[in-house]
């Protein structure tokens, strides 16, 4: 058998929504990654509107737990992701720029990222598990809920990060499609993380 | 088989190495921003504020463009992308927002 | 295509000849079943069990008792209905599996989806009808009657593993497969339905609210997602039908 | 059946040998279960749906004995027909003018359906369990034995209805079943379906001590059985002749 390679992120963008690159108009990566994207940003948002929707029905008591919740560690997190986007970002420009071992540096920066995160994640998720705070409270069912559906992302992506890697270590797969298939999932990952916590800490 | 991987001459309008730095400077920047703005800081009881919300609207609006415009690259993608992120940018912050104030 | 041509499989002429080289009947029945199925499926579960809405988790033992006694017989006439028809999940997913099959990806994950699919059938589908046709079936204790309620409704909405392992070979099999039997982005949608199972485990811990087992998120929110998964896999079952060329079957 | 010497090593030979065995342990199993259900006092004759909590309960306290022993049994050799449909599954794959479909859509049936007949027997024992139980809770579990034994044929429908569907369009000039299999698969479904209304009668002949849902159903399931045995043994001995491997 050797078509055990994951074609997830191997095969080309099909023709019919792919877009020449000489009119200067580019779909990153391709047209499946984007459905995925786009059907996961619709299914987010709807867990965001019903979140909003509750809260509004008793602000005072979101306001209250929402307190307990530790901003600083919520602004570490959104650095720690903002800067993993940039590390998976710069990577796909230096792929464009055929520099093969910076870019593959630069997705290790990245996944370091998002494993500091999801190490941050798991610090905070312990500290509200100690104090207390579970799931009883409907605030914070949101917040464990919300967070870790995103956390259960952050490792998928620091999984295709790896594949990523993978492919661009073997220099006959060295295909921009894939580093930006697996960049445009990364930065979803990134924007979810600031919608949550915009709604979950900032939100008053 | 791997064309896409030298390409030809850049387009002006692609982002470039720099505008992604900016993106990360100004993420950052309106990050630590917040960290003020959120009911976890103060410690005394945080308040309801219609203010406040309005800013995190926004800057929620404007981080998640930035993301999206120089992160994903959507700036230079086809327009059935672009409007289709827009679309759902727009739909998401101002359902918060209207079910906030409603 | 990893199909084998029947006359070639094991590389060497047989002297098996085929009665009607040209008849694909046998995938047309087998596919039509799936469809069948899961409109009857819909009829029953929404119009005549009312599991679908769901009734209410946050109610006293009294409505319960109410509940059942008001839609008895609707109840007794979907639930045994059920008992007839639903060998048609099986034939369904076991047709789903045999595309599978067909994939370059192996048969591992084909067997894989069949397994979690027809360990899911029993607590998934079946335990909810036997539950609730138990309680209809004679005047009881109220305490017991709405016991049979929970129980009903948490192993119907609540079963989510069987289906979580399914959707996931279904969603690595698609991945790494090379002959496009499903679009790659099925596979992204049973992602998608792998994350509204993992949220819905709260209904288990959640007697109210987006969480429980009638609520926006964990009912919901991922019902809607299963719906157009299922119209997908559906749709998608028949372009796959539709190229597999006549007289062929998966390699073993 | 006579294994040629000369083919006794060969891998195809071993496929025959372990479909036999197949065959044959289910077999035991098979007469083992009728034991068990010839000992189960509440099949001589079929529990009434009708009989009060009091009265269920005391049939299981007085008959603690047997119940345990025909259901454990139940529990232990239920399952070890699989083996049989399997097997039937493996000659359905035989078929040379179809795709296998058939054949996969079966098995998908047999282990959907095996479940249920693990789960009937779990409910009897466990109201065998503890004879003081409330008599309501003891009712209970009765009912959810009954139900789950008599009332979910769906899968055995599927599973009948693939056979029978392989079996018409299996038109090779050498079928691995004979045609009437299909006719008789279609009479034991037709058979066994009512018998879904036991779930919700409580007296008449569909009710599920009644003589459609109780002796029609198992004894058309039995009869089935016993035939496909004689078939499934046949259709095995024809694959050996035409391997090679057998006379």
């Amino acid at each position: 058998m050797t078509n055990t390679e994951p074609t997830a992120i191997a095969s080309g963008p099909p023709a019919s929504i792919s877009s020449g690159r000489q009119s200067g108009v580019h779909l990153p990566g391709d047209g499946h990654m984007w459905f995925m994207v786009l059907g996961d940003l619709v299914i987010f948002g709807a867990y965001f509107i019903v979140y909003i929707v509750q809260r509004s029905m008793a602000p005072a008591a979101y306001l209250q737990a929402q307190q307990h919740l530790n901003i600083t560690i919520g602004v570490l997190n959104t650095l720690v992701l903002v800067t993993s986007s940039w590390f998976v970002a710069q990577s796909v420009q230096a792929t464009a720029a055929g520099q093969h071992e910076r870019a593959i540096r630069l997705l290790y920066g990245g996944g370091a990222c998002g494993l500091l995160f999801i190490a941050i994640k798991a610090c905070e998720w312990s500290m509200k598990i100690t104090q207390g705070y579970t799931t009883s409270n409907e605030f914070f069912m949101f917040y464990y809920m919300l967070t870790g559906v995103h956390v259960l992302h952050v490792a998928l992506g620091v999984l295709i990060l790896g594949i990523v890697v993978r492919e661009l270590r073997n220099p006959r797969r060295q295909r921009l499609s894939v580093v930006e298939q697996g960049a445009t999932y990364w930065h979803m990952v990134d924007l979810l993380w600031l919608v949550i916590f915009g709604l979950l800490y900032v939100v008053r | 088989m791997s064309t896409t991987a030298a390409p030809t001459r850049r387009d002006t309008k692609k982002v470039g190495p720099r505008a992604i730095t900016y993106t990360w400077a100004v993420l950052c920047a309106i990050t630590i921003g917040s960290w003020w703005l959120a009911p976890g800081h103060t410690t005394n009881t945080a308040t309801p504020s219609i203010a406040i919300t309005t800013a995190v609207v926004l800057l929620g609006f404007i981080k998640g463009r930035l993301v999206i415009q120089y992160f994903m690259a959507v700036k230079t993608a086809p327009r059935w992308l672009k409007l289709s992120t827009d679309a759902w940018l727009i739909t998401l912050w101002a359902a918060v927002f209207v079910i906030y104030l409603y | 295509m990893s199909a084998t041509v029947l006359s070639a499989s094991g590389g060497e002429p047989t002297d098996a000849v085929r009665a009607d080289p040209a008849s694909k009947r046998d995938l047309w029945i087998v596919f039509w079943i799936f469809p069948i199925f899961f409109s009857l499926f819909g009829v029953i579960f929404v119009l005549l069990a009312r599991v679908i809405p769901p009734p209410r988790p946050d109610v006293t033992t009294d409505q319960k008792v109410q509940w059942f006694a008001a839609h008895a017989t609707t109840i007794q006439i979907g639930f045994a209905a059920v008992c007839v028809v639903f060998g048609g999940a099986a034939i369904a997913n076991g047709y789903v599996a045999y595309q599978m099959k067909r994939m370059s990806s192996g048969s591992t994950f084909a067997y894989a989806y069949m397994g979690s699919m027809a360990v899911g059938t029993l607590p998934g589908l079946l335990l909810v009808a036997l539950c609730f046709l138990a309680a209809t079936f004679r005047p009881r204790e109220p305490r017991i009657t709405a016991l049979l309620y929970d129980l009903g409704m948490l192993s119907f909405n609540g079963s989510l593993g069987c289906f979580a392992t399914g959707y996931l070979a279904f969603a690595i099999a698609i991945l790494y497969d090379k002959n496009q039997i499903f679009p790659k982005w099925l596979a992204y949608v049973s992602i998608w339905q792998i994350v509204t199972e993992v949220i819905a485990t709260q209904m288990w811990v959640s007697s109210a609210g987006p969480y429980s087992w009638n609520g926006s998120i964990a009912f919901w929110l991922a019902v809607i997602v299963f719906g157009f998964w299922l119209n997908c896999q559906g749709i998608f079952l028949k372009f796959a039908t539709d190229r597999q060329p006549a007289g062929t079957r998966p390699v073993d | 059946m006579q294994i040629l010497a000369e083919a006794e090593e060969l891998p195809k030979t071993t496929n025959i040998k372990t479909q036999l065995v197949a065959l044959w342990t289910s077999a035991v199993s098979a007469l083992i279960l009728l034991i068990a259900f010839i000992a189960f006092p509440g099949f001589w004759p079929p529990m009434s749906p009708r009989l009060t909590a009091d009265e269920v309960a005391s049939f299981y306290r007085d008959h603690t004995t047997w119940i345990r022993f025909s259901m454990v049994t139940f529990n232990l050799c239920g399952i070890m027909l699989l083996p049989f449909f399997c097997v039937v599954v493996v000659q359905m794959k035989r078929m040379a003018s179809q795709s296998q479909a058939f054949a996969y859509c079966y098995l998908s049936a047999v282990v959907s359906g095996a479940t249920l007949f693990a789960l009937s027997d779990v409910f009897f024992a466990a109201a065998a369990f503890r004879p003081g139980r409330d008599a309501d809770l003891v009712l209970l579990l009765n009912d959810l034995g009954w139900i789950v034994f008599i009332a979910p044929v769906g899968m055995i429908l599927a599973q009948n209805l693939m056979l029978a569907l392989a079996v018409y369009l299996d038109k090779g000039p050498n079928p691995v079943f004979p045609q009437w299999v299909g006719h008789l698969s279609l009479l034991t479904l037709f058979a066994m379906l009512p018998s879904a209304c036991a779930a919700v009668m409580t007296s008449g002949p569909l009710a599920w001590d009644g003589a459609l849902s109780f002796w029609l159903r198992n004894g058309a399931f039995a009869t089935f059985t016993v035939v496909m045995f004689f078939v499934v043994r046949g259709a095995i001995h024809r694959q050996a002749v035409v391997e090679g491997v057998a006379r």
